[in-house]
């Protein structure tokens, strides 16, 4: 096995997920995307700190770190949504546009 | 790594991060106080985090200049750059949270505000000393969810929240787009750790130059967005008009000031090896930045919007020297780039506060953060008009203000890197921006004020804090020698 | 004295804060500190005037302090700028014109009684910043001056003007501050050149001050343009620059629009001010800078300069006689005799110089004196427009009779100021432009025209019968009158006074552009 | 007394400030009283200066330095030579008459003292063009008296037609005057010096101009200029100032309108002393036209032309002091051609015995309007009886001026056209007979229908006081007996102009050419009595030339012409450079700035509000810089 | 040999997990129900943590199922559901097809360009090991922890904090 699938499948997975935070039109679905960019990241890490020459954690580490960080926004994102949603009522992206020019 | 790991003793870390541990414990300190105290008291807890923020501040300061602390064990480094970024957060932390104390006043935030930004502050700060990639991020984060809350904290005003899920989203993407563009650093250099990631670079240029491009590329990118550098700096008006103004303020400072340090640390230390590639990439970017920052001003009605335009144009001036120093012909350079830049952030930080301190004044009076709001502000109250005559004039960049000097500082890196056509354009965006700053100008001193004629009263505490910024402001315009001085002397770990 | 242009420059700012400390409603005492505020600068202006010593070529009365220091700005060479005053030839007298219009701008604004307290203080501060931009000795001390002239200029045009004021006061900052951004850009290249030549000649040549090879110090800068040749292809850059700068600054066709409307919309005391000192500024910068600092820059495009000038003269003086209004009239009128400096320094001639410098100080003077003038008139009438006028020499004799003493003095007539100065521009410029010259000469013929002609319409013919019953001047407008007038016919009649400070240094650039 | 001269022009200027600080107080005979005696006294000085040149000849130069200018030092100061000693003369002389005469003229008029000021204004600026010893000074006071014409002929200010012609004299001189500062200009830089001996000397060591010549290597002109090209195209600059000046053709068109102005002016400024300074100046320069010939033949010819040219004109005006003026006009132009052709003494005599003959006609003229107040000829008539004094001085000038012998005119007049005659130019000599035919034609007509006939007005006219008559005799005396210092055969003028020896060409008397030229004028009299001394013949005489007539009513159509030529392209031009400014210059700089804030405009609606928008302009900016940092790695 | 890689079991698997992470995502982003939407992105965020556990990371897989697969999904569903009327409608209008071709040609360039750095870029050799370090990941990943990222770990602790309280600020009804 070698290193450059789990790349690639990463950078596809970097570029879907931010298809989806650029077109879904659900806020929800939107924040959903990004977090699937940050996985891509992770198994970018992941796949390095079982590839490199000397195989080393921090690469681990550093996703572990990022799922807790992602976990935390993905929190704060949908309590901000919620107070939007409660100001609103519309979960919609294209809602956001009371400011603009 | 791993064989030689040891522990950090306490007092490493005190010595370490000490104003870090000061502003993050105290951000929990000062968080479990509120919940305890009743609901009356709770208003003395902004003035906890003052304190707080002097306290640390105070530490910086007196630890100033004591050489490079490189506490390798903890990926953590301790230099003259690094106090000083600490000292523009700290003291812009507290300009912000007594310009939160007088809004909230009027506007009920919620008192949580204070210690979110000492939490947020605290990441700042861990961003200007870190050097691992993990410490940076996690930093990077912790300051990016607390400002993700603090925009969206006026749960009275729909455009809070709207324009805090804006700034998540465009922050969130940010950061994905930063992590992914890191995660290809430590692939090629099999560190995290930015000291070992720089030596490892040096022999990776030669076989993984593509990849490393591409990082270099995300890492920017990721960093542009959340400096806002023109193209990615749409989010920025949107965001700053829905944000409270002392959010705001701390949007067009704080976020922008660690970022650059994060910037500063990853791109010049870790590629620095190939930096001189660079500098006409960066170039364009603060070229166009300054372009249509302060284009895009010109139509503005809103002031907070124009400010936030204004701010987009003034990275474009702060990136510059990121430019110069690629095209250094010698280390002198280098530290004059550091130093102009530096300079620059401080005056930026003093005249943006205190311009957005003004209109939070102006805001509040009269319902309305449009230009036609200031109309003969001269005649409603005088000091706040001739305040904030000198954050304009500064902003715009004329002599005797920190902007202007600052500028200048600029403008002398730009020519001694023989970029003379950088330091003209920023001279002319900035004359370009005259047009809009002196909007502002005429409205206040020219035009007859609109509606009621009453004398607006500004309280002691804004009067303080304007005055405050506005002394700074010509205080580096008019006596940079000291300061200058300072920044002579101080060393960066790279 | 060495402390005198410090005093000069400090002195009105001080009035000014003076003035700001006042209660609104006392105008009278706002009014008599704005006239002390500029009187003393004046009377030591007068005094560095008379003690001048005219052997000398280098810049007198210095005073320096370090302002502050820059490290590595120059390789690893640290740059220390200073806040530094000192004149010479050239800006002796502009500092000496300053003083004169300045005090009497105060005088004659004390019409003004509308936001009195503001209109001293920006007075005084443009008056600080003109004082500063003249008596500078130092790059960093003169931008910072002209800067701050900016301000007050444009509040001045904005606040006390006319109907379109805002219009006006937003083109009179755009240009002239990006004029200034393009001379600021001028200026440090020109720092910066100077340094790497002079650290490369450094071995074989001497160069005092060494090895601060990066200085801001104009008096160094003019040391080392003796001492050292800069390249000609960075001189012919850098000039271009300047001269970029100084054709917004000095609003030379085709960068002339702002001109005249700033004149037409502002008030008198403004006018004055912008007409009779500001507007030299960008001339002066071309004899200070680009004409003593590069002269194979201004051989390079001595030709391009004199067409230009040319084409200034001859715009000026002809948009003139089709100008419905006397402010206009007057703009272009002046952008008219700019334009002939402008020729005279391309012709690189000692007498162009001495011209240069002798016209800048007669048309501020003539120009002060028409916009006075004018101003005193459309007090009365309430109109500027030259076919609502008429007759007014009956209802208004001295101040029609003042007015055609300024515009006699404008056409170049002997005996009034503006005779000697149009005459050492034209010998200089045939010297060199023989053709260009003998077109340029037509303004004359064409200024006499306008001027007269609008002169017949306003002050002669049969009274307009629209127009209100007049007094005429008063005891507080004889006084700006008599004194300009006086200083009129005295550097007509005895051009010495003038000609004896500018000689020595006329000759010393002369001698650096081999004229 | 010699060392007194500088007192000659100064009593005027101190005649002027006294009056223009305490004037308005005074009484008009105080304020006549002053003026008369500062030129009076100027006068007598005058009169010793004279002789004392006379015997000792050309004084040095008296001169204090100026201004440091350039290389060399404007000096500024004065020169008593014989020409100018005799300047003064007829100067002083002219001005003492005329400022008396004003007293009763100007009497009653509110701005008298202001009068008085510009007048001895003017007389000061006069001597000092006379008694100058450089070219620049003497262009100052050329300006100067340029500018008292421009006071005097506009002071009756709120008359539209006095305020357009003062303008009109002003710019045409101006003309002129440009003319004479690049001529000085040019003179300078070829020599070095502003001083006239300098100058002449230089005109004689070409080898200093050829150098300055050099110098001026960068404008392609000065590539095809010879020395001899530069001295013929000073000369001739010098002499278009002198063609302003005195009203040469083709700039002759602002003196008869400058008669809106007070008659005593007319007589003094345009008629005896400044007009008659273009002439001057021309005998002044004189070693520069003789150093071209080329300049010189031109002297002749606009001399000549404007000779007949402007006697033609005089032939049909009705106003009588246009007609004067014309003649005026006509007379410098023979003067002109008398410095043209060499005649350098006959120039200067002609130039003084019509000081003093035209003064007087202009005065006697004055004295008719201040009797009558019209000055249409055909208003007039039968003053003879009423005024006795003006007709009996007026007919003394109008034989002086057509050169009937013995009167100082035929003289000096006869002496030109000899010169002209002996030179070779054979037709100038035929345009000055033919001009002086005219001269008697129209000056008889004159003053046949003004003193003969019947009286047409309705006021009772008189004498004026003693004031008035007593200029009036003495210039009648003076305008008949003046020619007696210079005839063929006691040429005393000749001498004492030419102390060293003879200057330009001095004709032999001819008898046969006298005899003509006597002829010539009885003959225009005769005309002009067979044609306005009885009433109707001259209308049919007037319809029977036809087109001549009108052009000649027209006065040839030159104002017409020069509107239509000049003055109206001129303000078509600006009107149109007007529109450009403000619409092409001006529009272009104010697209530019709204361009700019359309730029502002469409980037502030480029932020759309839409996150996602946003988003995506951000991709494209992070493909862009990744492709951009991959091309700057070398890797794309 | 299948794309220029040995066919092994790793391999399959690896390709299965591809298979499964791309599909999902990709019906993530065009369905428009929102229950079928929810299990498509279990079956990423699973798929993701097959890979790690793949790469040997079981720890990380294990927390990534439990966070990801767990936690944050059903988090999603219950916003989902509070800020919609009811489950099986469909959720939103959808984007453009003029705005979708332009987003997906940009970030297809994007990816593009990704990929060829990637391809181009000198990997080390292949690892054949599953496990390639000697010790439980678990062990090592709590040495790293605890020694060297302690600084981060603390920070986590305060960013979650900050989120929590951050969260209940906003998301609490008006008092």
């Amino acid at each position: 096995m070698a290193l450059q699938p789990f790349l690639a499948l990463a950078a596809i997975l970097f570029g879907l997920g931010l298809y989806g935070a650029l077109t879904k039109r659900n806020l929800i679905i939107v924040l959903i995307s990004i977090e699937m960019m940050l996985n891509a990241a992770n198994i970018n890490l992941v796949a390095f700190a079982h590839f490199l020459p000397k195989p080393n954690i921090e690469g681990q580490v550093y996703a572990l770190f990022n799922i807790a960080i992602a976990a935390a926004e993905v929190a704060v994102g949908l309590a901000i949504l919620l107070s939007f949603f409660r100001t609103r009522d519309t979960s919609d992206v294209r809602d956001m546009n009371s400011m603009k020019w | 790594m791993g064989t030689t790991m040891h522990l950090l003793s306490f007092s490493d870390i005190w010595r370490s991060m000490g104003p870090e541990v000061i502003v993050i414990g105290g951000a929990f300190l000062i968080m479990l106080i509120e919940l305890l105290l009743p609901q009356n008291k709770r208003h003395i807890v902004p003035w906890l985090a003052v304190i707080d923020v002097i306290i640390a501040t105070f530490l910086i300061i007196s630890r100033f200049g004591g050489g490079i602390l490189v506490y390798s064990s903890a990926d953590y480094v301790v230099d003259g750059f690094s106090s000083l970024f600490k000292i523009l957060i700290l003291l812009s932390t507290f300009f912000v949270i007594l310009l939160a104390i007088v809004e909230q006043r009027k506007h009920k935030l919620p008192y949580e505000y204070s210690y979110l930004l000492l939490f947020a502050s605290g990441g700042a700060m861990i961003i200007t000393s870190g050097i691992d990639l993990v410490l940076l991020y996690v930093g990077l984060e912790l300051l990016s969810i607390a400002t993700y809350i603090l925009v969206a904290l006026n749960r009275k005003d729909g455009r809070s929240a709207e324009g805090g899920l804006k700034y998540l989203i465009v922050g969130s993407i940010a950061s994905a787009t930063i992590l992914y563009g890191l995660s290809f650093l430590y692939g090629v250099a099999g560190s995290t750790n930015l000291g070992q990631i720089a030596v490892a670079l040096q022999n990776a240029w030669t076989s993984d130059s593509a990849i490393l491009f591409v990082s270099f590329g995300l890492i920017l990118a990721g960093i542009a967005v959340k400096i806002s550098v023109v193209p990615f700096h749409l989010w920025t008006p949107d965001v700053f008009e829905g944000a409270p103004t002392p959010v705001t303020a701390y949007l067009a400072v704080i976020s922008k000031a660690a970022v650059l340090a994060f910037m500063l640390r990853i791109l010049i230390f870790a590629f620095g090896q190939k930096y001189q590639d660079w500098w006409l990439l960066i170039a364009w970017l603060s070229v166009i930045t300054m372009v249509v920052g302060n284009f895009g001003a010109l139509a503005q009605g809103n002031v907070k919007r124009l400010l936030a335009y204004s701010s987009i144009g003034q990275v474009g001036y702060l990136i510059m020297p990121f430019a110069a120093i690629g095209q250094s012909q010698n280390v002198s350079n280098m530290w004059q780039a550091l130093s102009s830049m530096m300079f620059y952030l401080f005056a930026y930080a003093l005249m943006t506060i205190g311009a957005f301190a003004v209109l939070s004044k102006v805001a509040q009076t009269r319902g309305s953060e449009q230009v036609d709001a200031f109309a003969g502000l001269y005649k409603r109250n005088p000091w706040l008009a001739v305040m904030m005559t000198i954050f304009l004039l500064s902003l715009a960049g004329l002599p005797l203000t920190g902007g202007f000097f600052g500028k200048f500082m600029i403008f002398l890196v730009a020519f001694n890197a023989g970029q003379y056509w950088l330091g003209v354009v920023l001279f002319a965006t900035s004359a370009v921006a005259f047009y809009y700053y002196f909007g502002i100008l005429k409205a206040m001193f020219v035009l007859e004020p609109v509606g009621d004629e009453e004398p607006i009263r500004a309280g002691g505490l804004l009067q303080v804090i304007v005055g405050l910024c506005a002394l700074g402001t010509l205080y580096l315009g008019l006596i940079p020698g000291p300061f200058l001085t300072v920044l002579n002397n101080v060393h960066w770990f790279g | 004295m060495e402390d005198v242009l410090l005093l000069i420059v400090v002195i009105p700012l001080i009035a000014g804060l003076f003035v700001l400390a006042m209660p609104a409603r006392s105008h009278g005492v706002i009014r008599a500190i704005g006239l002390i505020g500029a009187l003393i600068p004046a009377c030591f202006a007068l005094a560095a005037y008379l003690a001048f010593d005219q052997r000398q070529i280098n810049l007198q009365f210095p005073f320096t302090t370090t302002w502050m220091s820059i490290a590595n700005a120059y390789n690893s060479l640290t740059l220390h700028i200073n806040l530094g005053f000192g004149v010479d030839g050239i800006s002796m007298p502009l500092v000496m014109l300053v003083g004169v219009v300045s005090t009497l701008t105060m005088i004659r604004s004390f019409k003004v009684t509308e936001r009195v307290k503001s209109h001293y203080f920006w007075l005084l501060f443009l008056t600080m910043g003109m004082y500063g931009v003249f008596a500078a000795s130092g790059i960093f001390t003169f931008f910072f001056f002209l800067e701050s002239t900016l301000v007050a200029g444009y509040l001045l045009i904005n606040i006390w003007g006319g109907e379109k004021r805002h219009y006006a006061a937003t083109k009179f900052l755009i240009y002239r501050g990006l004029a200034s951004v393009v001379l600021l850009a001028g200026l440090i290249g020109l720092a910066y050149v100077y340094a790497s030549t002079a650290q490369a000649a450094s071995n074989s040549v001497f160069i005092p001050n060494a090895p601060n090879f990066l200085t801001f110090s104009i008096s160094q800068l003019l040391t080392e343009a003796q001492l050292i040749h800069i390249p000609a292809a960075s001189q012919d850059v850098l000039f271009l620059v300047f001269l970029l700068a100084v054709l917004m600054e000095e609003a030379f066709v085709p960068f002339h629009t702002w001109l005249p409307d700033t004149h037409e919309q502002s008030d008198t005391g403004t006018n004055m001010m912008i007409g009779g000192a500001l507007m030299k500024i960008g001339l002066y910068v071309m004899l200070r800078f680009a004409v003593s600092m590069l002269p194979l820059g201004l051989a390079h495009y001595a030709t391009w300069l004199a067409v230009l000038g040319l084409v200034s003269i001859l715009y000026g003086a002809i948009v003139a006689i089709a100008s419905k209004d006397w402010r206009r009239l007057i703009a272009f009128s002046s952008i008219s005799h700019m334009g002939l400096v402008l020729l005279a320094i391309g012709s690189m001639q000692e007498i162009g110089i001495q011209g240069a410098v002798f016209m800048l100080v007669s048309s501020g003077l003539l120009t002060a004196l028409l916009f006075f003038t004018v101003g005193a008139q459309a007090d009365r009438t309430g109109t500027y427009k030259i076919e609502n006028l008429g007759g007014l020499s009956k209802s208004l004799p001295v101040i029609s009779g003042v007015m055609l003493v300024a515009a006699l003095g404008s056409v170049g007539l002997p005996g009034l100021s503006g005779f000697i100065s149009e005459f050492s521009l034209f010998v200089g410029g045939f010297a060199a432009f023989p053709t260009l010259s003998a077109l340029a000469s037509l303004s004359m013929i064409l200024a006499a025209f306008y001027l007269l002609w609008a002169m017949q319409r306003t002050t002669f013919g049969p009274a307009n019968q629209a127009l209100p019953d007049m007094v005429d001047a008063d005891v507080i407008e004889y006084v700006p009158m008599v004194i300009l007038v006086a200083l009129v016919v005295l550097l007509g009649v005895f051009p010495g006074v003038l000609g004896d400070v500018v000689h020595g240094t006329a000759q010393a650039i002369a001698a650096r552009i081999g004229g | 007394m010699i060392g007194l001269t500088w007192l000659v022009p100064v009593l005027p200027l101190v005649a002027y400030l006294v009056l223009l600080f305490t004037g308005k107080r005074m009484s008009e005979v105080a304020i006549t009283t002053i003026s008369v005696l500062a030129v009076l006294i100027g006068f007598v000085i005058s009169i010793t200066v004279v002789s004392s040149v006379a015997g000792h000849g050309p004084y040095a130069p008296v001169v204090y330095n100026w201004l440091t200018f350039g290389p060399t030092t404007i000096t500024m100061g004065y020169q008593v030579t014989n020409l100018n000693a005799l300047m003064l003369l007829v100067v002083t002389l002219v001005s003492t008459l005329v400022f008396l005469f004003s007293k009763s003229y100007m009497h009653g008029d509110e701005r008298f003292s202001r009068f008085y000021q510009y007048l001895n204004l003017f007389v000061f600026s006069m001597l000092g063009l006379v008694i100058t010893s450089n070219l620049l000074e003497l262009y100052i006071f050329w300006e100067l008296v340029g500018v008292c014409s421009y006071l005097l002929v506009g002071f009756w200010y709120f008359k539209p037609e006095a305020a357009v012609a003062a303008k009109k004299a002003f710019i045409v001189t101006r003309v002129g005057d440009v003319g004479l500062f690049i001529g000085v200009i040019l003179l300078y830089l070829g020599t070095g010096s502003f001083d006239f001996t300098t100058i002449f000397a230089h005109l004689h060591h070409f080898s200093s101009m050829q150098s300055a010549l050099g110098a001026m290597g960068r404008d392609a002109i000065t590539h095809l200029m010879t020395v001899q090209t530069w001295v013929t195209i000073s000369a001739l600059l010098v002499f278009v100032g002198a063609v302003g000046k005195s009203a040469q053709f083709p700039l002759h068109v602002w003196l008869p309108d400058a008669m809106e102005g007070p008659t005593p002016v007319s007589a003094l400024i345009h008629a005896a002393t400044m007009v008659a300074a273009g002439v001057y100046l021309v005998a002044r320069m004189f070693p520069l036209f003789q150093a071209s010939a080329a300049a010189s033949e031109t002297v002749a010819i606009i001399g000549g032309v404007t000779a007949i040219f402007a006697a033609s004109i005089g032939l049909t005006q009705r106003d009588i002091k246009r007609v004067i003026a014309y003649s005026t006009v006509s007379q410098l132009g023979y003067m002109m051609l008398a410095m043209g052709v060499g005649a350098y003494v006959s120039g200067m005599f002609h130039l003084m015995t019509h000081a003093f003959f035209k003064a007087l006609l202009f005065l006697a003229a004055g004295s008719v309007i201040h009797a009558i107040d019209t000055q249409d000829l055909f208003e007039m008539g039968g003053l003879r009886k009423y005024m006795p004094i003006t007709h009996a001085t007026f007919l003394a000038g109008a034989l002086a001026l057509s050169g009937i012998p013995p009167f100082a005119g035929f003289w000096s007049k006869d002496d030109i056209l000899t010169a002209a005659f002996d030179s070779g130019h054979y037709v100038l000599y035929a345009f000055g007979l033919i001009a002086a035919f005219f001269t008697a034609v129209y000056i008889f007509r004159v003053y046949f229908l003004t003193f003969s006939g019947t009286y047409k007005g309705s006021k009772h006219p008189h004498e004026g006081g003693i004031a008035m008559t007593l200029p009036l005799i003495v210039l009648g005396f003076l305008a008949t007996f003046a020619g007696f210092i210079n005839t063929p055969f006691a040429p005393l003028l000749g001498n004492f102009l030419q102390p060293n020896g003879p200057v330009g060409y001095d004709p032999p008397a001819n008898w046969g050419l006298m005899a003509i030229s006597a002829i010539t004028g009885l003959l225009g009299i005769w005309v002009a009595y067979s044609l306005y001394s009885g009433g109707k013949r001259a209308d049919a005489f007037a319809k029977r030339m036809g087109i001549l007539y009108q052009l000649s009513f027209h006065k040839w159509y030159i104002d017409e012409l020069y509107a239509a030529i000049i003055v109206l392209p001129v303000v078509t031009i600006a009107d149109g450079l007007q529109f450009v400014d403000r619409y092409i210059v001006d529009g272009a700089v104010r697209l530019l700035g709204e361009v700019g804030y359309a730029g502002g405009v469409s980037l502030k609606y480029s932020a759309d509000g839409q996150i996602q928008t946003y988003g995506l302009i951000s991709v494209f900016g992070i493909a862009i810089v990744l492709i951009v940092a991959l091309l700057i790695g070398g890797v794309l | 040999m299948f794309f220029g890689l040995p066919i092994t079991g790793e391999t399959i698997a690896f390709f299965l997990l591809a298979l499964i992470i791309i599909v999902s995502a990709v019906f993530m982003l065009s369905l428009t129900n929102v229950m079928h939407m929810a299990v498509s992105l279990v079956g990423v965020f699973l798929g993701v943590a097959g890979v790690f556990i793949l790469l040997g990371a079981d720890f990380v897989g294990l927390v990534q199922i439990m966070v990801y697969a767990g936690a944050i999904t059903i988090l999603m569903v219950f916003s989902l559901m509070l800020t919609h009327r009811g489950l099986g409608e469909h959720a939103v209008r959808e984007v453009g097809a003029m705005r979708g071709t332009t987003t997906f040609a940009g970030i297809a360039v994007l990816v593009a360009i990704v990929l060829y750095a990637i391809r181009n870029a000198q990997w080390p050799g292949n690892t054949t090991a599953l496990q390639p370090f000697h010790q439980s990941t678990v062990t090592l990943i709590a040495n790293a922890i605890f020694q060297q990222y302690t600084v981060p770990f603390e920070l986590v602790s305060a960013v979650l904090t900050v989120a929590l309280v951050g969260s209940v600020v906003i998301a609490r009804k008006e008092e």
